[in-house]
């Protein structure tokens, strides 16, 4: 048996696991996700985490091309409002998702696959939450099968 | 040898903190139980504690370490869940209700007083109300509310007799009926027993 | 007073009430007729069940049932009212749960469905004190008010589900001190006063008083002690069982307890509505402060007399 | 071998080389994960020439593995995959660089915290996890470029904000090195929490003593600027350049003409609570806080004050110096470093109904037990019951009062000093009264420092002060005489008691002070769960935030008790003079660029900047179109996240390098 053969075999006869893209801020949402980990709170392996400076870096395109390129699901988590590293750049983020959020629908993308939250440093456990809920809304939505090359 | 020796030699040490119990905690979601400190403010609330040998701390801690012996124990009876101590823990233990799911465990093993079993078996389960007005023994309360101008029986499972099915089958649905079942049948087994060693030492 | 006049409940009785003390049963409805809030059958409920002993003999049993009686209500689409703690701690503490709890109501639903019912969550269940003092209003109620009971000691009574546990109760939290059934006496003009362990349990509930009926009676000892001490002419309460363990548990204390009691009891115990129709003016027999029959061994088993005779001359 | 002699070009044009080192971590990470397997992975990976596992990459052994693979040219970017980045990106980066590579072709895959320890209990997900995020450090890494760090100068003054205890001792410790120091304070003297206690545990030095000297100390520094009943209202910049805006609040005096006579606080007639002595005492509304209060200044509380006029009058202040049309005053300074000793609040047990506190007037917190014992205190030292002024013949004290409590409005954890304090006044008064009966009601002693478990011992052994274990559940009132009823439960005897005092005093914790997001907010720096500010590292950057050149020290980090405090004082005052008296701090270079042919100008940009760094310039080939000033700049990445054109990008997390992470290959 070829090693893909038995990897398909494997995902046969396991549930389908989403995989998520995590960006998450460097000052709170990253460093909450630390903190998870170092109170070894458990949360289910469906993350992949990608750091970036702060939730206002995160542009449309990040979103979209993960969607394209085949991610279930996209998290982004960012400081709580008023609590921002870079003063305000949370709030720009959270004028630029509400906006995106629309645009996603409008492409048919189901509202669950993208999510955007706030965790702070401090909340360890409230990361571990929202990731387990997160998971759980992609989970039930299925892979993620709306840009999936055709050709 | 003095002849009570059993009365000062008790060999009773503990082995194990495993306990089957606990785990039933767990499995109902109350495993919260495991934050206790032992500050004892819910035995310090109890106003059940003041007059019996009923130990708030002590029963859940036995409950805890698989000290097994405190599902006989009529102490867990007398808690009166009044939940002062459910609202004092400063763990934000639900006491009360792990009383009242360690009273489920305990009659789930057989652990029920008669009362109490009488009162689920044959009052509850028959007639839908703990404290009936129907039958000849509760003329006086028909009557009594007569004479305020209400009908003798109220519009309840009392003068429903389909309602009273309906709750028997819920109660079916739910196992209720295989618990009292199962229970009456360890009470009759106990009975006889009880009964042929009594004759045995006549 | 057109919207309050238009406010409708489903009367949730229970057992105590209508099959032991009747008087409080009539006296809710009374009380309500006269303000104008329609009180409505629930046709075909049930024992709640009761809290201290069905609940703590299976939990799921006690959920289902109760569940079942919420139904009843719903199905009529108006809240429950109750008259009963115990019943308040069982419909609300199962309605609470089955609302936050996913699985349980789901749980819950399969076994409804096989009798044709299902839970919805789509009506509250409330006590008689609840609707007093929150839907109704303290205000509102002090507009029914025509004699003032001024020189009437009363020694106040919650007992414990009504107010706990407080997370599923409607009163902000507070369990240690709350005031409002001291607020609905005071409007009558009687003095709620202060006495030792107002707050402590009867020691009816739990399955304590079937259990073992001395250890009950020891509780309402204590409390009737406190309440004696402080000078209390009556007891007002809000629920049939604390109002059966005052009442009856006089009579128990007497006996059981005769050496610490010293001269017997006989505090007269009111429930809540009782006293709050007599100060609306409403005719004493019908909220069942009157005898009306020759009956033997039925409640009261406390004399209301030396109340009444307390009060007589305010209500001229 | 000097770091310039060996320095590795990379101009970005060569293949990457990529170096792969999986780290064990001991068994956190080896002992969930196959190791060898993730090397063996990403070994097949492209651009990957070599993999390497260790227990321990943070060590000097390890380390040298990746050093000597950079210097015998086998790889130009380096990936490790080990714990969080905020714990040993700056080992690995310094490693890199002494090996000659450019530190910022480093880049590091976090399997620790967020996969191994997330993921203990599925060990297959965290080998996923682990893999996936090995090939986007790998993909990452492939696109690093080599970066110059930005050098800035640091200003040699540091701003102290609060002056307890804690602030003091790091303002002398800065001034001691040679740095200007404002010290500031909101409230009007210096001396904070501590200048309200007696005595000290477990010594028994009596607190004024230690502190009254400090103060004039401080008062006297010419090189500390005292702004007391002032408070920071504006914080910009960055390490090294802070510019700081702080309010002084009016005093309604003139502190000039004020000769200190203090009669018009003999003829004001409004009288109020002091909150000095938490209301066990009275003050007037124009007052001093305490006698021995630095600066020794008259302030009026405009919130009690009527404006009658008396003080005012010429026959009461001689110089006019009051002025009840005082304005706040505004001054602007600019920092190099700053030291954050905001302190603490003391609980308040009115929402444990049960205790009667505020109910009963015989129940009073710690921090009140401490005026009455305090010789400048209300009672001079001599504690009373407040119902009738008489010495109590018993006292019970509760330990825990808010701390390790679960419920809404308790804390979760030790407040650490309660357990001495309450020890401590125990022992006074049975000093004095040693026929008094004392209870001391505990779930656990927690006697941890130096001397402490050694005074504890003594407290029971010597002074017969009686330690019952149980938490009390309710107390009433003896109707009769004001005395304390109280109820609990013996948990060692495994019995309900009730005892019977004349005194009941609450061990109450310590809390952060409720205001202090205020804090948080101005400073951008962050709370850990219990509410405190929160350190770079619980143990190795103790009085570090996570915004550098910032430092926090003493009870606004976490509850301790007044050594604890000082040392972290003096961490602090360390670190910030670390970075003064280097001069410059290195800062990441990771900042905004723009591309000037993809800008068309629209300055959305510019609307976003929360620092002013992107402005319009005219550019002779493109017109007008946006700059950004690198100064200002801290690489947030807010206009780059709305720029329509993709005009901007950040340095060190460019859309190339996230782009190729979210690349999926599989």
């Amino acid at each position: 048996m070829t090693e893909q053969a038995i990897e398909e075999k494997k995902s046969e006869s396991k549930e389908w696991e989403p995989k998520i893209i995590a960006f998450l801020c460097n000052w709170c949402s990253y460093a909450g996700a630390d903190l998870a980990g170092v109170s070894r709170i458990q949360y289910p392996p469906n993350i992949r985490i990608v750091r970036v400076p702060c939730s206002g870096r995160i542009n449309a395109y990040f979103i979209i091309k993960s969607l394209t390129d085949g991610w279930d699901g996209v998290l982004i988590s960012g400081c709580h409002p008023g609590d921002c590293h870079y003063i305000s750049g949370n709030l720009v983020a959270r004028r630029r998702f509400a906006i995106i959020k629309e645009l996603l629908e409008f492409f048919g993308i189901e509202p669950g696959r993208v999510n955007f939250m706030w965790a702070s440093a401090a909340e360890g456990e409230r990361f571990a939450v929202l990731v387990r809920k997160a998971t759980e809304i992609v989970k039930k939505l299925g892979p993620n099968k709306k840009f999936e090359k055709k050709w | 040898m003095s002849e009570n020796v059993e009365k000062y030699i008790k060999r009773k040490v503990y082995k194990s903190t495993d306990s089957k119990i606990a785990q039933k905690f767990v499995d109902a979601g109350l495993e919260k139980l495991r934050a206790c400190i032992n500050c004892g403010t819910c035995t310090g609330s109890c106003p059940s504690g003041r007059r019996t040998a009923y130990r708030t701390r002590s029963v859940l801690r036995r409950a805890l370490t698989g000290d097994e012996s405190v599902l006989e124990d009529i102490d867990i009876w007398f808690c009166s869940t009044c939940y002062t101590c459910y609202e004092r823990c400063p763990r934000d233990i639900p006491v009360t209700d792990m009383i009242i799911k360690l009273r489920n465990i305990a009659v789930e093993e057989g652990h029920i007083l008669d009362a109490h079993f009488g009162l689920a078996n044959k009052v509850f389960y028959e007639t839908g109300h703990g404290v009936p007005a129907n039958g000849e023994a509760n003329k006086k309360w028909r009557d009594l509310r007569e004479s305020y101008g209400l009908p003798p029986l109220p519009p309840t499972v009392h003068v429903h007799p389909e309602a009273v099915k309906e709750c028997q089958e819920l109660m079916k649905s739910v196992g209720f009926r295989d618990l009292l079942d199962k229970i009456e049948e360890q009470k009759e087994k106990e009975k006889a027993e009880a009964e042929k060693n009594k004759e045995e030492e006549k | 007073m057109s919207e309050e006049s238009k406010r409708k409940y489903g009367f949730f009785l229970g057992c105590v009430t209508p099959n032991r003390y009747p008087m409080i049963e009539a006296s809710i409805r009374a009380v309500f007729d006269h303000v104008g809030v329609e009180i409505m059958e629930l046709e075909g409920a049930s024992c709640c069940p009761a809290p201290g002993v069905f609940r703590a003999f299976h939990i799921p049993t006690w959920l289902v049932i109760a569940a079942r009686n919420i139904t009843i209500a719903e199905e009529m689409g108006v809240d429950i009212i109750t008259g009963c703690n115990g019943c308040y701690g069982t419909l609300r503490d199962a309605w609470v749960e089955l609302e936050h709890e996913h699985e349980l109501k789901k749980m819950v639903n399969e076994h409804l469905a096989k009798v044709g019912r299902e839970f919805k969550g789509s009506i509250e269940p409330k006590h008689v004190v609840q609707v007093l003092y929150k839907d109704l209003g303290i205000e509102f109620l002090r507009g029914f008010v025509k004699h003032k009971f001024n020189d009437l000691k009363v020694a106040v009574h919650y007992g414990c589900h009504i107010v706990k546990p407080s997370d599923k109760r409607p009163w902000g939290g507070e369990c240690e001190d709350p005031t409002f059934l001291d607020e609905i006496v005071e409007i009558t003009g009687a003095k709620s006063i202060d006495y030792q362990d107002k707050f402590q349990c009867c020691g009816a509930g739990g399955a304590v008083r079937t259990a073992v009926k001395e250890i009950s009676a020891d509780f309402s000892r204590e409390k009737l002690e406190n309440m004696r001490n402080a000078g209390a002419d009556i007891i007002i309460d809000c629920c049939p069982f604390c109002h059966l363990q005052m009442d009856l548990g006089q009579m128990e204390a007497n006996t059981i307890y005769k050496d610490m009691v010293g001269e017997p009891y006989k505090i007269p115990v009111i429930y809540i509505t009782q006293l709050l129709g007599l100060a609306f003016g409403i005719d004493p027999s019908l909220l069942g402060l009157m005898k009306n029959h020759d009956l033997k061994g039925v409640s009261p088993f406390i004399p209301l007399e030396p109340f009444l005779e307390k009060v007589k001359e305010q209500l001229t | 071998m000097t770091e310039t002699d060996k320095k590795i070009e990379i101009t970005g044009n060569e293949k990457p080389k990529i170096g792969v080192y999986v780290c064990h971590c001991g068994v956190n990470i080896g002992g969930v994960v196959s190791v060898p397997d993730l090397v063996e992975n990403a070994k097949t990976l492209p651009d990957v020439t070599v993999g390497r596992e260790y227990k321990f990459f943070c060590s000097d052994v390890g380390q040298k593995m990746i050093k000597e693979d950079i210097e015998a040219g086998l790889v130009n970017r380096v990936v490790v995959a080990a714990c969080s980045p905020r714990m040993h990106e700056p080992t690995f980066r310094i490693a890199c660089q002494e090996a000659g590579l450019n530190q910022f072709l480093f880049e590091m895959a976090n399997i620790r915290e967020h996969s191994t320890w997330v993921h203990m209990k599925e060990p297959e997900g965290a080998y996923e996890v682990a893999k996936d995020h090995i090939r986007l450090a790998i993909a990452k890494a492939r696109n690093l470029a080599p970066l110059a760090v930005q050098k800035v100068s640091v200003e040699p003054v540091s701003l102290v904000i609060g002056a307890g205890i804690t602030g003091m001792n790091a303002a002398i410790d800065l001034t001691k090195a040679g740095y200007k120091v404002y010290l500031v304070d909101r409230s009007a003297t210096i001396g904070g929490h501590m200048a309200q206690l007696d005595k000290t545990f477990p010594t028994m030095d009596c607190s004024s003593c230690i502190l009254t000297p400090k103060m004039s100390e401080i008062s006297r520094n010419k090189d500390i600027e005292l702004l007391t009943y002032s408070e920071v209202t504006e914080v910009t910049g960055y390490v090294g350049n802070f510019e700081v805006t702080i309010k002084k609040k009016p005093h309604y005096i003139d502190q000039v003409k004020c000769n200190g006579c203090g009669i018009c606080v003999d003829a004001c007639p409004i009288t109020v609570a002091n909150e000095f002595d938490l209301g066990l005492s009275t003050r007037k509304a124009i007052y001093v806080p305490f006698p021995q209060a630095i600066p020794s200044q008259y302030t009026i509380d405009m919130d009690s004050c009527v404006e009658c006029g008396i003080c005012a009058r010429e026959t009461v202040c001689e110089p006019l110096a009051i002025n009840y049309d005082d304005e706040p005053e505004y001054i602007q300074v600019k920092v190099g470093t700053i030291i954050v000793a905001t302190g603490y609040d003391e609980y308040d047990p009115t929402e444990l109904k049960q205790y009667g506190y505020g109910k009963y007037p015989n129940v009073i917190t710690g921090l009140q037990m401490e005026r009455l014992l305090s010789s400048f205190g209300p009672v001079v030292g001599k504690p009373v019951k407040p119902s009738d002024l008489e010495a109590p013949h018993s006292i019970a004290f509760l330990q825990c009062v808010g701390s390790r409590n679960f419920r809404e409005g308790g804390n979760k954890y030790c407040s650490r000093v309660c357990c001495m304090y309450a020890t401590k006044q125990a022992r006074q008064y049975k000093e004095k009264h040693p026929e008094a009966d004392i209870y001391i009601f505990y779930m656990d002693i927690r006697a941890f420092g130096k001397g402490y478990e050694e005074f504890y011992e003594s407290a029971a052994r010597d002074y017969g002060i009686n330690y019952v274990r149980g938490r009390i559940a309710e107390v009433r009132e003896n109707p009769l005489n004001h005395n304390i009823i109280i109820r609990s439960e013996d948990t060692l005897l495994q019995q309900p008691i009730e005892v019977e005092v004349e005194l009941f005093v609450l061990s109450t914790g310590i809390e952060p002070r409720a205001d202090s997001d205020s804090i948080t907010n101005l400073l951008r720096i962050q709370k850990s769960a219990d509410g405190f500010f929160l350190e770079a590292h619980p143990k190795l950057r103790p009085v570090d935030t996570l915004t550098e050149g910032i430092f926090i020290a003493g009870v606004s980090q976490g509850p301790k008790d007044i050594p604890d405090s000082v040392a972290q004082a003096k961490g602090a005052a360390a670190s910030a003079i670390g970075l003064m008296a280097k001069g410059e701090v290195e800062i990441e270079p990771f900042f905004a660029v723009i591309h000037p042919d993809r800008c068309s100008g629209c300055g959305m940009c510019i609307q976003n900047c929360a620092y002013g760094a992107i402005e319009y310039v005219d550019d002779r080939r493109f017109g007008e179109i946006a700059s950004v000033n690198v100064a200002l700049c801290k690489g947030c990445g807010a206009c780059s996240g709305n720029c329509r054109s993709s005009a901007i990008d950040i340095i060190g997390f460019s859309s190339e390098q996230l782009n190729s992470m979210i690349t999926k290959r599989e």
